[in-house]
């Protein structure tokens, strides 16, 4: 329980939020680690704001759920709105400035800043944004260490399409790469 | 230069929760202005359906109720046969009216109740994502029909505006679709004889309107009025199929 | 006084319109039709609306949009009926929405028959409905109390904004007794909020979707906050030879008034028995039970069902006294078997 | 000068291009350097001048952005 | 050990698969039409049948008509749903037809939200339907526990012909976690009282009419005697750091897993907490709180709900002890906000 | 001598418990006739309503259910898929069919189910002391309107054969009448088609049978036969209104 | 309490016994009696046989039920068989000999033969034989007075035909004088 | 001779009189010397010789009282 890690996924419903949570569940799942992935459903309805909270611990997860996540992975300007205050004190918060036009309150925080959008528009893979961020974020934390997370990306993505899985490994890769120069 | 055109009095000012390019949006916009231009927003009372119009008690400036999933035709029944009044309109999706809510319409019309039902049909369950509706067309993919639609499985998709038309207490019926400038005119005209018909005492009248749902079907919203032409409008023809003429 | 012979189900249609009512939605069960029947012959002499409906939940979300004007409206069935009815009850229960709902109930479970029957207890007080919900429930035990109850459901229905179930054995609704019929009832409570069009106001808007968790939860807050209130004023139980009983029955409906027979043969036969009859099953009227605890020694719980009121006799209780039960199926017991079944606990008890 | 004039209420749009396509004079486009607070980026008009009134556009819009002038 | 990611809901379906589940019979409902979706993509290609129902009422109904066949058919639902299935599953009830029952609950009353919930437990443990019968409930509180129960809940239902209700929160059905994928099952009881056309036999009735009150009054007494035997055998809780626990948590369902970790944390504030967390709620492991009722200072029911459960654990400790409550109601609260709520109970009690 | 009309196999011994004169005995006569001339009485499952058939279980000697009240022919729907060799057939009143269980009836039929429905049409609830029933006729009196039946009030009687037969997935949909030798053997052949339209696998099957009540209608049995044939049969016409011929 | 009777009416569903009951407890509540009258609905379905419990009283009646009444009205075999054992010791036993071909075994009841159905087939009244039997139970037994019930024919009879309440009294009256002369 | 031979449950037989009135020879009628346990006066067969066999009368009857030979 002492190495849990609780991170929040947050942003518009089609930023691609909930799918990589599911990713870092599964690559942090095929290295061993105990996990959960719960989203928010906000509403029978449409539209609207998705979140949702990945645990990763070394031991049995009693709690999927969280008041104070470790950190928060937010794409867009609501989310750091609604999240910021949330994150347990010393933790993290990775921002999408393409979304985000404002800098965080909290100085308490590790905050990483990266404008996917804009990469994801320059790699003409605009659908790509989120694997972009989530490359750079495990080469910066190593949560799950990207040689792993690589490993088993045809695992993962088991049943998609050989064109589907390219494109997302170049995002991630992408993103793994601004990691390495800008943070 | 002169206001041609802007929102109705019958709508407050609240934003759709709509998808971007979901015509329950336009069919609410017709809605409104019919009562406007008839004068009885005041006597109006609107009956939501469980479905993506859920909160349409939200955006219609009237009173309003909000209906167990396919019952609104029995809360209209009664509100207004204990307010003659009133003018009393349904708004229901295919899931609401053609699945759940098969014995109440078919019952309403029956009886020929003084109401106008407004039943918007865009083939499947849009509100719960995207399951198979009475209305999905053959072929169709859908989250509970995901091989599509088949005959032998499913079997075929229900034509409420034909169904009902047979109930003697019908008084009018129709279906209409708002794929297009000319269609949405026609919708509206048709909307309105709906509360005609109500107003007039005739019957039962309701007006089928094909609908988008860009979401679910995964097209974008001009892509999916083009399906609907192509897809909709050949099972489910247009016309009025049921017209009691006043007294 | 004015006595009347009448059938229980005719005094509760006519103490029903004598309130007031003046929408019956329904769909005919046995025993619960003539109920139906006596308002369509009725209602539309004086005014009223009388639907038959094409089903129990159609007749039940009538009573939705019918209790949504504001008219005193009502609806009656039975057993699998009432299961229909659950939804609309949830529904009814969450819009606030005042009405009458008339349960003269038979044996269940599944299509069981038409023999009396207290077997929806559960349904009726717990709500058998999704939820948290209560509706106020009323159990008369005569003729008399099926027309006075009626009139009395509306006003605590009109009162809380609350449905209000009146609960009867199918024997109650069958039975003939005299009727004192009461005066018409005259003075209305307002109710701004009715649907009616919205003609020199704003809109009003009935609807039970609450999307947040925060909104979810003050109407939920809400609604138990004004069950609190009805938990407090209203429990209503008659009590009979309780002060110097060992032995106590509880038990409601017509057959609490057979048992105040055998209340009297046991006594005869040296026996100390008493008995609370509730009047109002929710809320439950527990005071009654706990002011017996410290002077009975056993409490007997007397049910047409394998056992259902029975629970909230302990939960009064808590353990101060034992709780036995009796009980039939199908078969509205006679004195006779009461008593000896009376007479059977004491002598276990050796009272 | 313009026969028509249309006006948008920005934070209603959501880019859903219906009007964009509907419009007969195709005058109509997004305006790609402006995010509304829903997170689209909403429709202008592009050639005011070209408008005819014909409010074909706020027929088509499913969300009442726009509002029609004409004369 | 095969481990796979799978939400909640569809480790659900695919145990009740690998259970030999070959018939599913449902209308959506958010948050249980997952399961329905996962049928659909997986029973045609098993030999299995999968339709989507015009209604909750067709869907029980066919849950009726295809378990009479003897084959382990099911339905999945949510609040309204399960509403407008109570008739029905009185009547699955009382004809004995074992089958499986999903409520992937959500906040109520009326509409309510798509929120968590556990409101409704007396819906799903007194029989929300008309008259006396009982269906097992299980509450499952992990991903894996979805699959097993599923499993499991085959095995009781055929066991003792009864239907088996699962009843989870919104959350545990969205919930990803590892699940070990269990074997197929391939062991099955004979079925003799099944319809398939009376070829070499007698014809077989189902049916739940029982127009005499002796008749009626044998059935019932048959079906309590069942229950009883369950009550018996079937009773099921996780107890966690009770023996020594001053304060005793109960809670059912993905809430009593988030309470372990606040148990943790309460006992590193010094208080010496406990959970008993009961896995079926009907029968309910009254034995495991009667046993804690000589150790600990007080129970705390914890619920997503206004306090329903509570009933169950006040009748079985019997005033011993107090029982007190904490609910939410459309929110599955966090561990620190349990964790706070033990502690200022702890406080209150001077522990 | 040859016996030339007998109890048929498909008939148990039990005594019917229906009042004097009632046609539902001749209808389940006629019903068993044919389960045992095509030789599937082992293979027949059969749906009894809530209605005076409730017990219609105790009477046909093959695999028999109860149904809820109205839902026979989702019962029969799920039995079907899972044993398709089977013959599925339900016995359903008026109040079972034609009100309750609306819903059910109208989407086993657009579903196509291959299913045979037998639906007794007596113009009310005969069980439950003679309610109207969506088929009641105009003016005709019942419990619940004394008043006689008014299109004002409670609409125009319900055609279910005509409204069934619309539907794509019904294969063979017929009405025919009990008051008569002639009818009654015009029915057999109704009834028989039904099953035929379910061994081919055509799709739903639906005989609508006009029966007497003369209990509720306060009439001796032989005035109501004419009765059913003065009032009844005009409204409700007699005929085939949709047949699907085979592959 | 002390002066409580409880009166059975039995037989086929046409004999028309609950009628017989219910003008019985109305004449009885006119003359100041509590009064109630029970029917056993027997089934939701046809035919079969019918009854009804009247309880008269000059106190409360607190159950308006008994396993044993003091009188039984019979108009069939099969009511006679039925019922015969749970009257009260010392009760009575009213017979309609037309349907009933055996005698009560019991010795220690008061028995009263009547052939309903040929006196009313006598009359020209054949649905009569109710009014018939119970105009000689009271002409015997005085339950209620013959004058009171006569008194109070009209009222209870209220909006029926004036033919119909003629030839219930006729019938009844025909009880009345069969009684004088025959027990 | 008689062509047909008609015989009765008489036990079933609820006299509703439907055989009576639809056989077309006239010759059946009610046992007003009978009562059978249900209570009810049994058809019997008054002139049994002009049976033809015709079987209409069990056609009729909804409670299969009536078996029919010919021949
Ligand atoms: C009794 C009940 N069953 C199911 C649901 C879940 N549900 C909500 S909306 C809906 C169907 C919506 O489809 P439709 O009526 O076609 O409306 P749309 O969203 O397509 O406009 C369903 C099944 C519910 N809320 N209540
Ligand atoms: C859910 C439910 N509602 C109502 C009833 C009461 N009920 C029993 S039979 C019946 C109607 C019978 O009429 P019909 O279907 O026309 O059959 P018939 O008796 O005329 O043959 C009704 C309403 C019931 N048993 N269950
Ligand atoms: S889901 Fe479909 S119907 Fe619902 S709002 Fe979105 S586009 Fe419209
Ligand atoms: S008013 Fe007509 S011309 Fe002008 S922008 Fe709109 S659609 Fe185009
Ligand atoms: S139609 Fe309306 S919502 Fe859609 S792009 Fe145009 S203005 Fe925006
Ligand atoms: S009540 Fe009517 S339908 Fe029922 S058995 Fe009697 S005559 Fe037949
Ligand atoms: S068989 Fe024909 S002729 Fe003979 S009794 Fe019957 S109906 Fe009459
Ligand atoms: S038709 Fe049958 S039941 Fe009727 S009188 Fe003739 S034999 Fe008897
Ligand atoms: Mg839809
Ligand atoms: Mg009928």
């Amino acid at each position: 329980m002492e190495d849990e890690k609780q991170i929040l996924f947050a942003g518009f419903g089609g930023q691609g939020v909930l799918s990589m949570g599911q990713f870092l569940a599964y690559a942090a799942m095929n290295t061993g680690k105990h996990v959960s992935w719960v989203p928010s459903y906000g509403a029978e309805m449409r539209g609207g704001t998705a979140n949702c909270l990945v645990t990763i611990s070394s031991e049995e997860i009693y709690s999927p759920l969280t008041e104070h996540p470790l950190v928060a992975v937010v794409l867009n300007r609501p989310s750091l709105d609604k999240f910021e205050t949330k994150v347990k004190p010393d933790g993290c918060l990775v921002i999408n400035t393409s979304m985000v036009d404002r800098d965080p309150k909290r100085t308490d925080l590790m905050v990483l800043k990266i404008p996917v959008n804009e990469l994801a528009e320059e790699m003409g893979n605009t659908r790509g944004s989120n694997m972009i961020l989530l490359g750079a974020y495990l080469e910066k934390t190593s949560v799950v260490k990207v040689e792993d997370a690589l490993q088993h990306f045809e695992v993962i993505y088991r049943g998609k399409k050989e064109k589907v899985i390219k494109r997302n490994r170049e995002a991630f890769l992408a993103g793994v790469e601004w990691a390495k120069k800008n943070w | 230069m002169a206001t041609v055109f802007k929102r109705p009095e019958s709508l407050t000012d609240a934003k759709f929760h709509y998808c971007p390019g979901c015509t329950h949006g336009i069919i609410h916009r017709l809605v409104a202005e019919c009562l406007d231009e008839m004068n009885i927003r005041e006597k109006a009372v609107g009956i939501c359906p469980v479905g993506c119009s859920v909160l349409a008690y939200e955006y219609f400036n009237c009173d309003m109720l909000e209906a167990a999933h396919g019952r609104a035709p029995a809360i209209a029944t009664a509100i207004k046969r204990l307010k003659p009044d009133c003018f009393l309109f349904t708004y229901q999706g295919d899931g609401d009216l053609a699945s759940i809510g098969m014995g109440e319409i078919v019952h309403a019309s029956a009886r020929g109740e003084k109401i106008s039902v407004f039943f918007i049909n865009n083939t499947l369950y849009g509100m719960t994502g995207g399951q198979m509706a009475p209305t999905t067309l053959l072929g169709q993919v859908a989250t509970t029909c995901p091989y599509g639609r088949k005959v032998e499985n499913e079997g075929y998709p229900v034509k409420m505006a034909e169904l009902l038309a047979g109930n003697e207490g019908s008084a009018y019926i129709s279906r209409v679709a708002v794929n297009s400038p000319a269609n949405v005119v026609k919708a509206k005209k048709a909307i309105k004889k709906a509360f005609e018909t109500q107003a007039k005492g005739l019957g039962f009248s309701m007006v089928e309107i094909l609908s988008t749902c860009p979401t679910n079907w995964g097209l974008n919203p001009v892509d999916a009025m083009k399906w609907m032409e192509d897809n909709m409008i050949p099972y489910y023809p247009l016309g009025e199929f049921k017209v009691k003429e006043g007294k | 006084m004015n006595k009347v012979l009448m059938k229980g189900n005719e005094a509760l249609a006519e103490g029903a319109i004598l309130a007031g009512c003046r929408g019956f939605f329904g769909y005919p069960i046995t025993p619960s039709s003539e109920i139906a029947e006596y308002m369509a012959r009725k209602l539309p002499k004086i005014g009223g609306i009388f639907v038959q409906a094409e089903s129990e939940l159609a007749a039940i979300n009538m009573v939705y949009g019918g209790a949504s004007t504001g008219t005193r409206v009502m609806t009656a069935s039975s057993g699998p009926g009432l299961s229909l009815k659950q939804e609309g009850i949830s529904f009814i229960s969450e819009a606030e929405l005042p009405c009458l709902i008339v349960n003269i109930s038979r044996g269940g479970p599944g299509l069981g028959g038409i023999q009396p029957s207290q077997g929806d207890y559960f349904q009726a007080t717990r709500g058998g409905g999704h939820g948290d919900y209560h509706t106020m429930v009323l159990a008369p035990a005569s003729t008399q109390e099926m027309m006075d109850f009626a009139i009395l459901g509306y006003e605590l229905a009109d009162r809380y904004r609350i449905p209000v179930v009146i609960m009867a054995e199918g024997t109650l609704g069958n039975l003939m007794e005299p009727v004192i019929v009461r005066d018409e009832v005259t003075n209305f409570v307002e109710k701004p909020w009715a649907i009616s069009g919205c003609q020199g106001r704003k809109p009003n808007i009935v609807n039970t979707l609450h999307l947040t968790a925060e909104e979810l939860e003050g109407r939920n807050r809400h609604l138990f906050s004004k069950y609190e209130d009805i938990q407090m004023n209203e429990k209503r139980a008659e009590t009979f030879m309780v002060e110097d009983a060992d032995i106590v029955v509880v038990a409601f409906g017509l057959l609490a008034r057979v048992i105040k027979r055998s209340v009297i043969d046991a006594r005869k036969h040296g026996v100390k028995a008493g008995l609370i009859r509730p009047m109002t099953l929710w809320p439950f009227p527990d005071e009654h039970i706990k002011a017996v605890t410290d002077t009975c020694k056993v409490i007997l719980s007397m049910e047409i069902s394998m056992g259902q009121m029975i629970q909230d006799i302990r939960l009064a209780a808590e353990g101060r006294v034992p709780v036995e039960f009796y009980g039939r199926i199908g078969f509205l017991p006679n004195p006779e078997e009461l008593t000896r079944e009376i007479l059977a606990v004491a002598e276990r008890k050796g009272l | 000068m313009a026969k028509g004039r249309v006006s948008f209420f920005y934070d209603s749009c959501k880019a859903c291009g219906l009007c964009v396509h509907f419009c007969p004079k195709d005058i109509l486009d997004f305006d790609e350097d402006t995010i509304n607070p829903m997170g689209f980026h909403p429709v202008v008009i592009v050639k005011p001048e070209e408008c005819t009134g014909c409010a074909i556009c706020a027929l088509m819009c499913p969300d009442l952005v726009i509002e029609v002038e004409k004369g």
